[in-house]
């Protein structure tokens, strides 16, 4: 693997997913948790003659940004699409688990300062969601995952972060709205169903699964910058999420829920309103919603460099603040 | 003497004026039919038994023609000889399916290879020969004139110029042959407009024109994406570059498409700079604009660019490269396949590209069992051109070194033309790349050829370019050190694995077979890092935001 | 075994067989009214179980939503989706100064076959929607709310996520209704892994991970108790309720939910590698936690 | 249709050890593949495990891996491969990569990520 300096200037989406998370926290201080090392591969792989690997596609671990643990989840695309079976699924799990637990144990420790050194979860999603060939036990993990961002509401922040080829679909897709913040390359794309699911159901004259460009405005980093769905668009480097993740630990925690999409009352109040301007406005593509926030030439956002894009975008209001 | 023996010397003039006799009341202004009336067109004019031209090639398609030819009444219309570049479109196959047309001669099918192979097997369709696109244009103008023939372009006035603009490609050859031997041609095209942008086929040749309802369809057939590209890919590009193009100092030359060659282009303002290569390789190309030459191009390297045809989203980039791409007084490219595939025989001093399978001998083809995929044009670009007289030091040198040169002329010098292909021993899914027999001898049982379907031939081609080494199978003197030679870079195929180390050694010793350490290549540096762009924003990035990639490419 | 007569599309008939008679209040819990015409998809509101109020949410297979044509036959779509987050957090509201002793309980009603798979639906981000309803449900847990899921007919992959796996409890009706629960049917396993359908139904004899149906789910500990009579969905419903309400009061939070269901998997021997992998990670955490809490 | 397994096992002429206790490189992509190194005392060899969905090749991995140990003089390592379809070449590169990063000093690892 590069040396942690020549990983922060990677291209996120060419880098794989341990790279990835020895990126997102500071120099060095990266321990890696059920690594390669212990073997523990999917005992289901085999008897279906699919390859397996140590990690199971999910590299979980703890380092540090400043003085906050941070309790890393990185899945790994490349292998079997970065789907999430037993082993990967529980490793997760446990991740964040032990994020909690880290929680009660700074407050222990440092009754007086454990704001400064208050855990965080950050998840680098890349996967379709639940794995096939152990799709029940696939299942029930997303739902246990689900359930530990719900008990780190209030305590610890679970950061999102998504920038690489497969995305984040299927029923990650849930867990990554689901957490206090999201940050997004323009290469990351997050959503429910694939573009491929969508064109069955609908026909390809409404939706065409090889039109990237159309794939990646529905559900691409960019699109879901303006409709708020994601808090933070970086450039495709490491670097630059570990850089907007520094930037995030600064937030006071009482301020992180302001960040959510989704979690209370309010939060699904603003997003029905939502939903009655989609009915109202009928949208045929992304474009349109960008042009009724506001983007007078919604064709152009497409092809802007990173700069220029953040320069010249309009994103949806938020009611709730 | 008697009147009735006077012979009629104008009769597919006569016939002609007939046909369009039929169906003059379907003719609006000018040249003009409507969509609507394209069937009824196409029933007037054409006759059961004609030659009919299909427009369409591995780029631009005369779609709609294509559908509307499929729609005719087949009691009226049936055993058409199509006379067409591709089998690309299902259309194409449908009219045998419904019995409108009965033989066919062609150069290259893609998507619809397969399903060719079941209608030659099944009898529904009556194979002629496959070319290389020279070798039909060429018939064109012998025994395959086209009666009809069903064209496409951009824009046509009423009177029926044509604008075929960056995609010209095939237009001019086709309605020269068939509108000079008094046949009929019929063009569909995105638009009519008052004043065509430039007029690439003059009104003159054209008989109908019409406007499709949707502008015709082009596939973006030449473009890479480099985040594909693997790290083995470029130590072979880095072996391409240091070891043929700069030995021999090429100067002119085709690349095929594929990810090697994108990764030869994306490695010379690189690597090939660091060699300080520039100014010495790659100044002229017989090339599709392919997005992969843009940094090439951006940094210099390129003198002169001829292309077959156009590639979606490289309009604006190439209208603005003028020096490099030829380009017309209206500012837009003028492609010509039939032009092209000359320079690419005779004025390039290498063809460049992967292929599917080689066998022992040095034969290669892309032919699989059950698809009769055919030639296109790059064995017209892969191969020696024997009537070629001038001279350039990369042919001469490449023939200096043939070992089979005193044996065939005696002590003249000639040059030899550079045929290099480039492959894994394995390709995905450990499919060897190296073969006892080519699958194209299945292939010439099941569809019932005359002969297996060859893309280059042993004899042709001069170097293999494989992760383990460079095969120069041009300098062998006989076929039993080629066959080693051959072994020597098969790596651990079957073929491979019959190598003998000792006569490896010696072959690397006459510089037949070269490693990359003999070629003094640094493996370790060989991954994407090297490549000039990594994926294809960055080719826009390189192009300053003028290349707009088609759809399907667009990942952000 | 003789085949029953299925529930799948009788969302309404099993609201009508489980809750007490003509107690069925739609679109009203605590004072909260729902607009009847956002979300059609979905059945919500308040009801009495043997006197005792709850909540229901439950899919309406007839319905269609005039603003969004992918949602039919039961599928969850944006409007419904949001519809049913609303009618949980209008639960916790009606009951938020009650003791955990009278917290009302929410009874979902499973027969769905999807969440929205359209164009409109991505644009607007249907994660959130499903994923709003998912997090209220975690949230009206572990307020005390007591959840039962029961499945009468489809719980399919990602709508059983939303609508099911968030429960204290699942009940499911045997197969012999039909029922159907899985990912993906075994013939699109097939197609995907390129192994026999044969192959894999005698695979998953061994192994329940991964082949569709009711009794793997209850091996893995994704179902607690399969109801063999619909008659019986009523008492079995209240005996859940009464038994989480007590392990709640009791403070045994973590018997429940799908941390509870992954000790049930791990009892049941379908789910044994989960366990393996977090005993090893507390573990590896321990060796170096002292290092990281005191940075 | 399980996985096959294969275990080979080569002594070089001059055997030496990698620098760390273990090393880890690569990811069970398509045509892809991981590599684990363990040090390992056993009497100078290396021995190999490969699990990998391919039939039919198990002699050509043998090869590579015993040319791959001859020629880098590898000895007391354990090395356990997942693989994916990877080519020889893809295999050859990777070992090299592996060896490569197992043989980084242990002072340079904890710089390292």
């Amino acid at each position: 693997m590069l040396k942690w300096d020549e990983l922060q200037k990677a291209n996120f989406t060419d880098s794989n997913a341990r790279a990835r998370a020895y990126g997102l926290v500071d120099k060095g201080t990266f321990t890696e948790f059920v690594s390669p090392k212990d073997k523990l591969s999917s005992p289901h792989l085999p008897v279906l003659g699919e390859a397996i690997e140590f990690d199971d596609g999910i590299v979980t671990g703890v380092g540090l940004i400043g003085k906050r643990p941070i309790f890393v989840v990185s899945q790994e695309g490349k292998f079997i699409g970065g789907a999430v079976g037993e082993v990967g699924g529980a490793k997760m799990v446990k991740t964040i688990k032990l994020a909690l637990r880290a929680y009660e144990d700074v407050k222990k420790e440092h009754p007086d300062s454990y704001e400064d050194r208050l855990p965080a979860v950050v998840i680098s999603f890349e996967t379709g969601g639940v794995r096939l060939h152990e799709a029940n036990a696939g299942l029930l993990a997303h739902a246990e995952v689900m359930d530990q961002i719900q008990d780190a509401r209030g305590k610890i922040p679970v950061i999102t972060i998504i920038g690489s080829k497969v995305g984040c679909f299927g029923g990650m897709g849930f867990v990554a709205a689901a957490t206090d913040v999201v940050i997004m390359s323009e290469n990351g794309r997050l959503g429910l169903t694939g573009p491929e699911v969508i064109e069955q159901e609908i026909g390809k004259d409404e939706f065409d699964a090889g039109d990237k460009a159309l794939v990646f405005r529905t559900t691409g980093g960019k699109h879901k910058y303006i409709m708020q769905d994601c808090n933070f668009l970086v450039a495709d480097k490491i670097g630059a999420f570990k850089t907007q993740l520094d930037e995030v630990m600064k937030i006071p925690f009482n301020e992180i829920e302001g960040y959510r999409r989704i979690g209370s009352l309010k939060l699904v109040e603003e997003q029905l309103e939502l939903v009655k301007k989609a009915v109202e406005i009928a949208p045929k593509d992304s474009k349109d919603m960008w042009k009724y926030f506001g983007n007078e030439n919604p064709e152009s956002l497409t092809n802007m460099s990173y700069d220029e894009f953040m320069k010249s975008v309009k994103r949806r209001e938020r009611i709730c603040k | 003497m008697e009147q009735e023996n006077v012979k009629v010397w104008d009769t597919l003039k006569r016939d002609k004026e007939e046909r369009i006799g039929q169906v003059k009341n379907l003719v609006k202004e000018g040249k003009v039919v409507a969509a609507k009336d394209t069937v009824a067109l196409l029933e007037g004019v054409i006759k059961p038994g004609d030659k009919v031209n299909l427009e369409g090639n591995n780029q631009k398609q005369a779609d709609f023609l294509a559908d509307c030819l499929c729609k005719v009444d087949p009691k009226k219309i049936y055993d058409l000889h199509m006379v067409q570049s591709v089998i690309a479109l299902k259309s194409h196959l449908d009219v045998f399916e419904k019995g409108i047309a009965k033989k066919l001669d062609y150069s290259f099918s893609g998507t619809q290879a397969g399903r060719l192979a079941e209608f030659v097997k099944d009898g529904k369709l009556e194979l002629g020969s496959i070319h290389t696109y020279l070798e039909l244009f060429a018939r064109y103008y012998a025994d395959l004139v086209p009666r009809v023939a069903l064209v496409v372009a951009f824009e046509a006035d009423k009177e029926g110029n044509l604008y075929t603009g960056f995609n010209t490609e095939d237009t001019p050859v086709i309605v020269e042959a068939t509108a000079f031997k008094q046949g009929i041609v019929i063009a569909q095209v995105n638009k009519i407009v008052d004043k065509v942008t430039r007029v690439d086929i003059p009104a003159g040749w054209i008989d109908f024109v019409i406007e499709s309802p949707k502008p015709f369809y082009i596939e973006p057939l030449f473009t890479r994406d480099p985040a594909l590209i693997t790290d083995t890919q470029v130590l072979m590009a880095m072996m391409a570059i240091k070891g043929v193009y700069g030995e021999y100092g090429v100067q002119s030359l085709n690349h095929g498409l594929g990810f090697f060659t994108a990764a030869i282009e994306l490695l010379l303002p690189t690597y090939g700079e660091e060699l300080g290569l520039k100014g010495k390789i790659c100044s002229y190309f017989a090339l599709n604009p392919h997005p992969t030459m843009i940094p090439a191009i951006e940094s210099g390297w390129v003198k002169n660019m001829h292309c077959f045809g156009g590639e979606l989203g490289m309009e604006e980039y190439v209208s603005a490269r003028s020096d490099v791409f030829f380009i017309g007084p209206d500012g837009t490219l003028r492609s010509n396949r039939a032009y092209s595939q000359a320079a690419g025989h005779y004025a390039m001093d290498m063809f460049i590209g992967g292929t599917l399978q080689i066998d022992k001998y040095g034969n290669s083809s892309t032919a699989t069992a059950n698809r009769i995929s055919g030639f296109g044009g790059a064995p017209n670009m892969g191969c020696d051109a024997k009537g070629r007289r001038h001279s350039s030091e990369a042919w001469l040198k490449c023939g200096k070194e043939y070992g089979l040169q005193e044996e065939l002329i005696g002590n003249l010098p000639r040059g030899k033309k550079l045929v290099v292909q480039m492959q894994e021993t394995f390709k995905e899914k450990l499919e060897p790349t190296f073969v006892e027999e080519l699958d194209a001898w299945k292939l010439q049982k099941n569809a019932n050829l005359d002969m297996p379907p060859i893309m280059i031939y042993s004899d042709d081609l001069t170097h293999i370019i494989t992760e383990v080494g460079i095969a120069y199978v041009h300098k062998c003197t006989d076929m039993k050190e080629k066959m080693a030679a051959i072994r020597a870079v098969a790596g651990y195929t079957e073929i491979g694995m019959q190598a003998d180390e000792k006569e490896t050694e010696a072959l690397r010793k006459k510089g037949i077979v070269k490693t990359p350490e003999d070629l003094g290549i640094d493996v370790s540096r060989a991954n994407r890092s090297m490549l000039a762009a990594k994926n294809i924003k960055e080719l826009v990035e390189w192009s300053g935001g003028l290349y707009n990639p088609p759809a399907k490419f667009v990942n952000w | 075994m003789e085949m029953e007569q299925t529930m799948i599309g009788r969302g309404r008939d099993a609201i009508d067989m489980i809750f007490d008679d003509s107690s069925v209040q739609e679109n009203e819990i605590g004072n909260y009214q729902f607009d009847s015409e956002i979300g059609p998809g979905a059945v919500v509101g308040t009801a009495q179980l043997e006197g005792q109020a709850v909540t229901f949410i439950a899919s309406d297979a007839q319905a269609i939503n005039p603003r969004f044509n992918v949602v039919y036959f039961g599928i969850i779509g944006l409007e419904e989706a949001y519809k049913m987050a609303l009618s949980v957090y209008h639960t916790i509201e009606a009951d938020k100064d009650k003791p955990l002793e009278q917290k009302r309980a929410i009874v979902l009603i499973v027969d769905t076959p999807g969440n929205g798979p359209g164009k409109v639906e991505e644009i607007m981000g249907m994660n959130k929607s499903t994923g709003s309803y998912q997090l209220a449900l975690a949230e009206a847990r572990k307020a005390g709310h007591p959840i039962v899921a029961m499945v009468i007919g489809r719980a399919i992959s990602g709508a059983f996520l939303c609508h099911g796996l968030q429960a204290d409890h699942i009940l499911s009706l045997a197969k012999n209704f039909g029922t159907m629960i899985h990912v993906m049917p075994i013939t699109s396993i097939s197609r995907i892994t390129k192994i026999d359908i044969e192959r894999l139904e005698e695979l998953s004899k061994g192994n329940p991970v991964f082949a569709a149906g009711v009794d793997f789910f209850y091996k893995l500990g994704g179902v607690e108790e399969k109801v063999e009579k619909v008659e019986d969905m009523r008492s079995l419903i209240k005996k859940h309720i009464d038994e989480i309400r007590a392990l709640k009061v009791a403070g045994n939070f973590e018997k429940l939910g799908p941390w509870g269901r992954g000790t049930l998997g791990d009892e049941r021997g379908g789910r044994t590698s989960r366990k393996v992998v977090m005993k090893l990670m507390d573990a590896q955490y321990e060796a170096v936690a002292e290092k990281y809490l005191n940075a | 249709m399980a996985l096959n397994e294969m275990k080979f096992e080569f002594k070089a002429e001059n055997p030496k050890s990698i620098n760390k206790g273990w090393s880890h490189f690569g990811v069970v992509g398509s045509g892809d593949m991981e590599i684990l190194m363990e040090k390992m005392d056993l009497n100078g060899s290396v021995q190999v495990k490969i699990v990998t969905p391919v039939t039919g090749f198990d002699n050509v991995w043998g090869m590579v891996m015993e040319k791959f140990i001859r020629s880098s003089n590898l000895g007391d390592v354990y090395i356990e491969i997942n693989d994916n379809n990877a080519t020889p070449v893809v295999v050859s590169m990777r070992l090299r990569q592996a060896l490569a990063d197992a043989n980084k000093q242990e002072e340079e690892v904890d710089e390292d990520a």
